[in-house]
């Protein structure tokens, strides 16, 4: 199944055109209200776009005779786990199924399966009103790959899960998602990068970015790609071997990949990891030099996490004890410029 | 645990029950249980009152085939003229039940609109059980509808989205999904529109007449009763009563009350 | 007429036409008086009284509901009859079932749809008095609860002929047609009315009373098609 | 986008109402337009409308204020002997109208049950205004309670928890989270007991009698009319279904369907 | 407001016994089932405990006279936002203030504060249908804090945010918590770490485990706390200088703390970076080896991250590369004795 989706939704300003190949799986990524789930409702079904069309392989969808949703053999897990109340959660999983035409015992039985999939297996006997957040999540998840769709549209799987399930229910859902034609929406760079073949960026109902799931990662071109991948990114103009951004900010580095001109638009990507922390600016070197503020400290790992706005910089805990770090510190953000990924916007 | 409600809001409520109960405690006074045994077993009674439930299970039956589908359009379609189809169908509610019987007979009477057609096809409702059916469900079609599209609108079409992006199709979404959910509310509607059906008589006498086994349901028997005996009509309305008490509370003895996830 | 007099009647509904002729003739002759007319089925008038609804005349349209009105010692006085009315067979407009008279009903090659009030409210026991004099087994397809259901039934083409008093068929106008029954004669209807005990206004109450036993009031009924008593 | 509905649910849903619509439409067909105007602006025909809609909505607005509790404490809370009041509260549903009054003057009358407490206090009910009002309200307050307990069940108590968390006593609770949220409900219920009191007539006339200005309501005129002139009342029953049609659909304008987080 | 919860609820599962001192923020660690929302509803009040007391100061909550939720001033942000559909996000936010009798201008006032904090402000007149998910939950957040609660109780409060509002709202519910009594559910090391001063891990409604968040993270004793805080554990009992587990693992270690004697349970804990993976055994060296098969590979940061049940290893992508890891091979999982701590369990 290919699915190809262009679509305006005024109401939501949302404006995307996307395309998913067959057994492909997308990961959509964006901000809150970006409007990810408005593109999974528009290929669901379950939203009628103001204009634009969405085809499954070369069937028409919309247009003169809208596909309603349940003739489209797409699954949707929304974002809210909304498992049948009147059902247990065998009866849930096996919903699907039994619309597809399959008898109750071998729906039961196929929706068993599910169940053991996704560590669930002792809940099967339960209503949905019995069963714990993450427990929903996963009775929900099950429900929605026993539809056995051509298209799989889900909506945060991830969510509410706790950390001892979701390595395993990632396998499980790599294993799944094989050659099934998926959009996944997360805001988890590992899903991005475990599940998904290509990542497509969503800001304020627009495309601002896509590409294979490990090259947009590893060079977000948009900030919120950057801010999943864990990155600092600076965008702006390419003149006089930095890029300069309207904020004045200006970052040395080597633009890689295709030659850049004067005036090109451009960003400047490293890692916090490639940011020393001083406390005046450090004299003479040909380092980027970037006054801040910090905002926060986290733990990173063994590190340090200093958060100064959108920018990032990990340190070691002792030299943030020697620097004295707290929320309000004025400090000075230094890059080596060969630590510096620049490249077009 | 239940949220409960406002402890200032019992006195209200039990005003409103008092309101209701009292007048049955009245009768419940009144009635001459010395000759109860005798009325009650009474052919003319006996015949009434099993006409009265075999009516009125149809009927019941007939609102809920006929009922569950409008309330359904009204409340999950919109097309133009929504509002006045709605209102319409609402009429039979507030048409005097004589008035509605009259409506009955200008249409499927000898006379009426279908009557000739009905004619041709060999059908005669006019002075047959059927008739009586026809009455009670005019008059409690309405009750059915209502309650049960409020009760679909406040349950909400989510979770019939959701079924159906699982691939099932309308009818399964009905049947599987949108039924279930409303249950409560239907079966108050079917409630309702069985305790309308078992307590008419307007229209059914206007409409079907009134003739012992046929057509004289249990109120019109004591309508006809209280000409007579007073008294016997009160005792016969309070077995009219326990009956539907009895109907009733077996009909929503399983009620149990369905909840989303806490 | 709010702050003036106000005189209550109740009367059977078969009365409603001509009493409130006499209604407006005695407001008319009896300055600021209102008189106020509830009409209804004799039993709901009875029991309107026993339960203390304000009355301070009634008029019924059987003796059988009067004298438990007197029984319960409601009334003033010895009740009077002020008119009669007998049965009459009421057919649809060009009476499409040719019926002639009672042995048409009867007769089962006929197959005559027929209405009648059940037994137990006064026209119903006047009809099953008249068939039994005649020796004539009536086969009704419904016994209905009221002369106005009757007559319903009627108009509405629904039955071929109906048992009513001949004021109803008259007041009914052309809806239907009147077949006089000879049979029915002997089987008068008495309509008695009296003044209340509990009247408000007993001596107003006495008037009326006297003014529909006297010959404006004989005039006006019989022009309803009431016999006189 | 909506669920939609099963495609062959119109041809049930259509049937009904046509069943519904046909006795409407061959009434209308009878009625003798020339004379409507003089029958319609009638005092005897103005004053009984005028008395019609004033005790409908006295009622109405009685039914809400003790059907509101009523069915908050129904569904809300849970006592001994729960279902048998549930069950009792209905019976008013089922009594035939006649026997409902008779029960009411047996309660309220001179010679009821709480008559000469009543007498005492200087209080005379029984045939006054106040009695129609009761009779309606009797009638219909059972349609106000189940169809809003159904709402109150299917709407389920997840927010009013929520709002009690947040600080919301129960009264609060009730007027800003549980009332909103079955508005529909209860307009549904109101809607229901509004069409029931305005038709409402044996109960009526049983109890309160049939006095011009005070007691006699259009049905009871209607009834009263069709004795002599069958046509005319047939048009008076559409005034009455005109106003109603009016009245609910005024009332039910704004109702928006509330929808949860979509 | 000091807490002091001791509940059992039968149906759950739940046996705890929990206290929050004045001003103390417990988050509340678990997986999924283990009763975290239960003990929160059983704070709230609204669900009554089988058995049990909860005492707020010394004020009791329950016994004879139950205190009703409203009546308790303590505020749930549940795991399902739960706006009042009928009601604005300002109102819905403005929801607490009022009910405790603030004018509307004023609580609305306050309430366009709280979603200031949330970054919300544009969401004000929106209804709870017209949110995206991660939108209501900011809204849900600020109605809770609204509230201005004597207990605070979070069920998930990070739940469907993205990575971008993430840091900001930590910050805001770090500067809202202080001097709160909170209890914050969560599955997120960084909550419990930034927002926590004590960490509370249940597992099948006990408590396994508490103590002062930093503590507890840097030196877990249960399984689940471990896997938190993204360290391998293993746990059995201390003996010939190795802790020994019932699967028959040994892992060799350096006691830290007071004295372990023989047989003594005991954990050892060490951190994916200082497990080495080998193909072979590798000879001789007094390192621990234990065979595992790998069962998943997923980048972490600049590593990959080599999981193999429920431990894991953190290699860099060329020894990756060239051991020629992938899900199923059998590997040997090496760790110096000096880079595992043990202490009793
Ligand atoms: N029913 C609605 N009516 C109008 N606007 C809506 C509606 N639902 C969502 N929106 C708006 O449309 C935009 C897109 O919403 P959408 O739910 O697609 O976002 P999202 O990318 O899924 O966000 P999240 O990560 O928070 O789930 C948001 O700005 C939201 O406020
Ligand atoms: N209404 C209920 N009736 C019976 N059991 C329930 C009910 N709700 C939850 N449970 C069970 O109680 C246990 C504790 O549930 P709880 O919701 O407290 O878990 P939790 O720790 O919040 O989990 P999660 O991280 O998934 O939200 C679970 O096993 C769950 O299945
Ligand atoms: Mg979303
Ligand atoms: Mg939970």
């Amino acid at each position: 199944m290919t699915l190809r989706l262009e679509a305006t939704v005024a109401a939501r300003g949302l404006d995307v055109s996307l395309e998913v190949a067959d057994g492909e799986t997308v990961a959509l990524l964006g901000p809150n209200g970006a409007g990810k789930s408005t593109v999974l409702g528009v290929a669901a079904g379950l939203l009628r776009p103001d204009t634009g069309r969405v085809t499954l392989d070369d069937h028409e969808l919309t247009g003169r005779r809208v596909v309603p949703p349940h003739a489209r053999r797409t699954a949707l897990l929304a974002q809210d786990p909304l498992l049948f109340p009147h059902l247990t959660a065998l009866d849930n999983v096996a919903f699907g199924p039994r619309s597809a035409g399959v008898r109750r015992g071998a729906a039961r039985d196929r929706a068993r399966g599910w169940l053991a999939e996704v560590d669930a297996t002792d809940l099967a006997g339960r209503r949905p009103g019995e069963l714990s957040g993450g427990q929903a999540q996963r009775v929900a998840i099950a429900r929605a790959l026993a539809a056995e769709p051509r298209l799989l549209l889900l909506d945060e799987p991830m969510a509410a899960l706790d950390v001892a399930v979701t390595p395993a229910l990632r396998q499980t859902l790599r294993r799944v998602l094989e050659g099934r034609t998926t959009v996944v929406v997360t805001h988890d760079v590992l899903d991005a990068l475990l599940l998904a073949d290509r990542v497509v960026v969503l800001d304020r109902g627009r495309v601002v970015e896509q590409g294979p799931a490990a090259e947009v990662l590893a060079r977000p071109r948009s900030p919120f790609a950057a801010r999943v991948a864990g990155l600092n990114m600076v965008s702006g103009r390419w003149s006089d071997g930095a890029v300069r951004s309207g904020g004045g900010r200006a970052v040395a580095g080597t633009p890689s990949g295709p030659a850049l001109r004067e005036g090109d638009p451009a960003v400047a990507v490293f890692r916090p990891r490639a940011v020393s922390v001083f406390r005046e600016a450090p004299g003479g070197s040909p380092r980027t030099a970037l006054p801040v503020v910090v905002t926060d400290l986290e733990p990173h790992g063994d590190q340090v996490r200093v958060r100064a706005g959108d920018l990032a910089a990990d340190v070691t805990a002792h030299a943030a004890a020697e620097l004295d770090l707290a929320p309000g510190s004025p400090v000075i953000f230094s890059i080596k410029a060969t630590e510096v990924d620049v490249y077009p916007r | 645990m239940t949220p409960g409600v406002p402890r200032w809001l019992l006195a209200p409520a039990a005003l409103g029950a008092a309101f209701v109960l009292l007048p049955l405690v009245a009768i419940v006074a009144r009635v001459p249980w010395s000759d109860l045994g005798a009325l009650v077993t009474s052919e003319a009674s006996r015949d009434a009152l099993l006409l009265s439930l075999r009516t009125s299970a149809t009927s019941t039956v007939l609102c809920v085939l006929l009922g569950v589908p409008m309330a359904a359009v009204l409340a999950r379609t919109s097309f133009p003229g929504q509002g006045v189809v709605r209102s319409l169908v609402l009429l039979p509610l507030v048409l005097p039940p004589v008035v509605g019987g009259l409506a009955l007979l200008y249409t499927f009477g000898r006379r009426g609109l279908l009557g000739e057609t009905l004619d041709v096809l060999g059908v005669q409702v006019a002075f047959s059980t059927a008739a009586v059916v026809m009455a009670q469900t005019f008059v409690a079609l309405p009750f059915l509808v209502v309650s049960l599209e409020g009760a679909l609108r406040t349950a909400g079409e989510r979770y019939e989205l959701v079924a159906a992006t699982l691939g099932a199709r309308p009818t399964t979404v009905l049947r599987r999904v949108t039924l279930p959910l409303v249950l409560p509310g239907l079966l108050s509607g079917a409630v309702l529109a069985f305790a309308r059906a078992l307590g008419e008589f307007g229209a059914t006498v206007t409409f079907a007449g009134s003739l012992q086994g046929v057509t004289r349901t249990l109120p019109t028997e004591i309508y006809l009763l209280r000409e007579t005996d007073v008294d016997g009509a009160v005792a016969l309305s309070l077995v009219l009563v326990v009956v539907a008490v009895l109907v009733i509370g077996l009909a929503t003895r399983r009620r149990a009350p369905l909840r989303g996830p806490s | 007429a709010d702050d003036g007099t106000v005189l209550r009647v109740l009367a059977a509904s078969s009365l409603a036409g001509p009493f409130e002729q006499i209604a407006e003739e005695f407001e008319r002759t009896h300055e600021g008086v209102d008189v106020q007319l509830s009409t209804g089925g004799s039993t709901d008038l009875v029991a309107q009284v026993q339960e203390g609804a304000p009355a301070d005349v009634l008029a019924t349209a059987d003796t059988t509901t009067m004298e438990v009105a007197v029984a319960d010692g409601l009334t003033d006085g010895e009740p009077r009859t002020f008119a009669t009315n007998v049965l009459q067979l009421a057919v649809p407009p060009g009476n499409p079932a040719g019926v002639t008279g009672l042995a048409d009903l009867a007769d089962p090659a006929r197959d005559v749809a027929l209405v009648v009030c059940a037994p137990e409210v006064p026209c119903g026991a006047a009809a099953q008095r008249v068939a039994g004099a005649e020796g004539v087994t009536l086969a009704p397809v419904s016994e209905e609860r009221s002369v106005g259901d009757v007559l319903g039934k009627v108009v509405s083409g629904e039955a071929d002929a109906g048992l009513v008093y001949v004021t109803d068929v008259r007041a009914a106008g052309d809806a239907v047609e009147g077949i006089e029954l000879p049979e029915a004669a002997d089987v008068v209807n008495d309509y008695p009315v009296a003044a209340l005990a509990d009247a408000d206004e007993p001596d107003l109450a006495q008037e009326l009373v006297d003014l529909v036993l006297g010959d404006l009031g004989r005039q006006v009924l019989r022009d309803a098609g009431f016999g006189a008593p």
